[in-house]
């Protein structure tokens, strides 16, 4: 089956991300294919490649990153959500890319579930 | 369809809203600080006990594990379920309403 | 942008997408983010189903001026939802629905009533409202 | 100590945990979400005019306008002020404790 | 690091500051980062009184385990903060009070009780904690 | 009168932001003091100097700037939240300075009242 999914909230403040995360890894551990990840929101803020958590904390920034780069998942951060936040290319963490909200309504079109954390 | 309620019962209304809003048989699922709602004995508990004539009920297990409440402390007739088991119940059951 | 932009072909397919909104607005931005959420599906043909429940319904009370919090009034852009609808509605090339919603009973609870709002809704009771949702396909919550 | 309230008295527990926690005679100011607890003719009016009972209740009058409430709308005893307003009240009545 | 590093005279003064916890852990990070600011405030030897209300209680509930949601478990910090009021007791030179308080009302509603706690704390009904609060003050809420 | 001030949430997601700005800005024209907002938790990214706002919103990082320099209001921001968050110097706003929490305790001991903005 494909999943699409929506992350609402950065990392650290809710546990959306974390979440989101964990969906992802189970949904593709049974064999289901996550077509993309949408960060919008303060989703955004996952994308921030100069986050450094402690280092006995989980680091989602890196962690979605590496799941990109293994299981080709497509993480696309919102440009207008991007923006307001102070989130460019500049400062965009390997494996996301930036684009526009019609991504989401794309996914959500191709996908056969949409599932969306946030606060 | 299947709802996931992410909020504390004892903070916010979304597990208010998502009984009223959802049709009898849909499953829901507490997740994060919503799976506050699946302990025996609190001042939700009647509340949830009503919702579960109409609905199935799931809570998350690595949520509940994180929040320090066992298995046991969960009320009858909830099924426990992991992030496999969530992955699962989303497959089965269609659209996805995630109560924020 | 990425080098590498990713598209799926979404061609003649119509969805049913539904957005909840459940929380007042300027305390926090969700009211104005999934604004700009439904607008861009307009452009995808896609079905709309605009929800206003709980503190939501607040999001299209008339009279919003937030000259003295210094933050963007948003409550215009409920206009051009507003005429998207109708071109939907008139559009008979298109098989496009879109329905603008408020829960009855989360208006009555704060006092509202129909007049109160920006644009035309449809009020309907909970039960009802409740078998609209569950013949949704896409939800987004915000 | 003066209180300050910013939640939805509809969504959150914040309103419901300072007047239970704030000694009689203690002023409760609502700003930003919060302000939705002052108008009249609402589910949760008679709870705020019980309190003000015990409570002289302030609102902020830029968080009303933005939400497209009237002066007008606002329940009889409750105070509207402005920023400048707030700034007198936290001078006047010391600590400030913040339900957010 | 800024090249201007502003400091204001502190020596001396003991001043009451209270910490309101009232949410849950890991579903947002607020508990963590507030355990955080308790304990940099040990350092300039304050009166704290650190306080569980509403879904706050959960945050010292026993038995806390992370490893299947991958989040950090603070929740032995606790046991730091519960060191820190020691000291404060045992010094008869140092001017410092601490206190650990648990809302009774809020503890008896989720069905817990005191041995559900990492720390030792006093539970206290809401009337009087009201009072214990008034005489605060700085009241730092996360 | 002296004020110190918390806030806990950055721009745009949450209000808490606006309103201690606009509190601020009321206190000094009434001619108190503020010494010291402390950026705690999501705050730190009130000091993000790539947000870009739309050109009809306004700017929240800019007008704190804008406020330090001309009243001479120290921003600190939290340089443990900070790094979780990825605010760093070098995307670090005018007017504002990175230092430990510390300087938060201190402004609640120095300032005649703390007041805390947040979600």
């Amino acid at each position: 089956m494909k999943f699409g999914i929506l992350v609402n909230e950065g990392p650290f403040t809710h546990q959306a991300s974390d979440s989101a995360y964990q969906f992802v890894k189970a949904a593709i551990e049974k064999g289901h294919q996550v077509m993309r990840v949408f960060f919008y929101y303060d989703g955004v803020n996952n994308a921030n490649k100069l986050s450094a958590p402690q280092s006995d904390d989980r680091n989602l920034v890196k962690l979605w990153g590496e799941l990109a780069a293994e299981h080709n998942v497509d993480l696309v951060v919102c440009i207008a959500a991007a923006l307001r936040r102070g989130i460019v290319e500049d400062n965009l963490a390997d494996g996301f890319r930036i684009s526009g909200l019609g991504q989401l309504t794309e996914v959500g079109i191709a996908a056969d579930r949409l599932v969306v954390f946030g606060d | 369809m299947i709802h996931t309620v992410n909020k504390s019962p004892f903070e916010r209304n979304s597990l208010d809203s998502c009984i009223r809003l959802s049709v009898k048989g849909a499953p829901i699922l507490l997740i994060e600080d919503g799976v506050l709602a699946a302990t025996r004995g609190t001042s939700v508990s009647d509340k949830v006990a009503a919702a579960m004539d109409d609905h199935p009920m799931f809570v998350l297990g690595p949520d509940l594990k994180a929040r320090g409440l066992a298995e046991d402390d969960v009320a009858d007739g909830i099924t426990i379920v992991d992030y496999s088991g969530f992955v699962d119940l989303v497959v089965e059951h269609g659209t996805v309403q995630s109560w924020l | 942008m990425s080098d590498t932009e990713i598209e799926f072909d979404t061609a003649g397919i119509t969805r049913k997408f539904m957005y909840v909104n459940r929380k007042a607005p300027y305390g926090t931005i969700y009211a104005l983010e999934v604004l700009e959420a439904v607008l861009i599906s307009a452009a995808f043909e896609q079905h709309a189903c605009i929800v206003f429940i709980d503190d939501g319904v607040y999001q299209i009370k008339k009279g919003q001026d937030t000259a003295a919090v210094n933050m963007k009034n948003f409550s215009k852009t409920y206009g051009i939802i507003a005429m998207e609808k109708e071109d939907a509605d008139e559009d008979e090339d298109m098989d496009m629905v879109w329905r603008i919603i408020v829960e009855k009973e989360s208006m009555e609870a704060r006092g509202l009533s129909r007049d109160d709002f920006v644009i035309d809704v449809e009020v309907i009771p909970s039960d009802e409202l409740a078998i609209i949702m569950a013949e949704q396909e896409i939800v987004i919550s915000g």
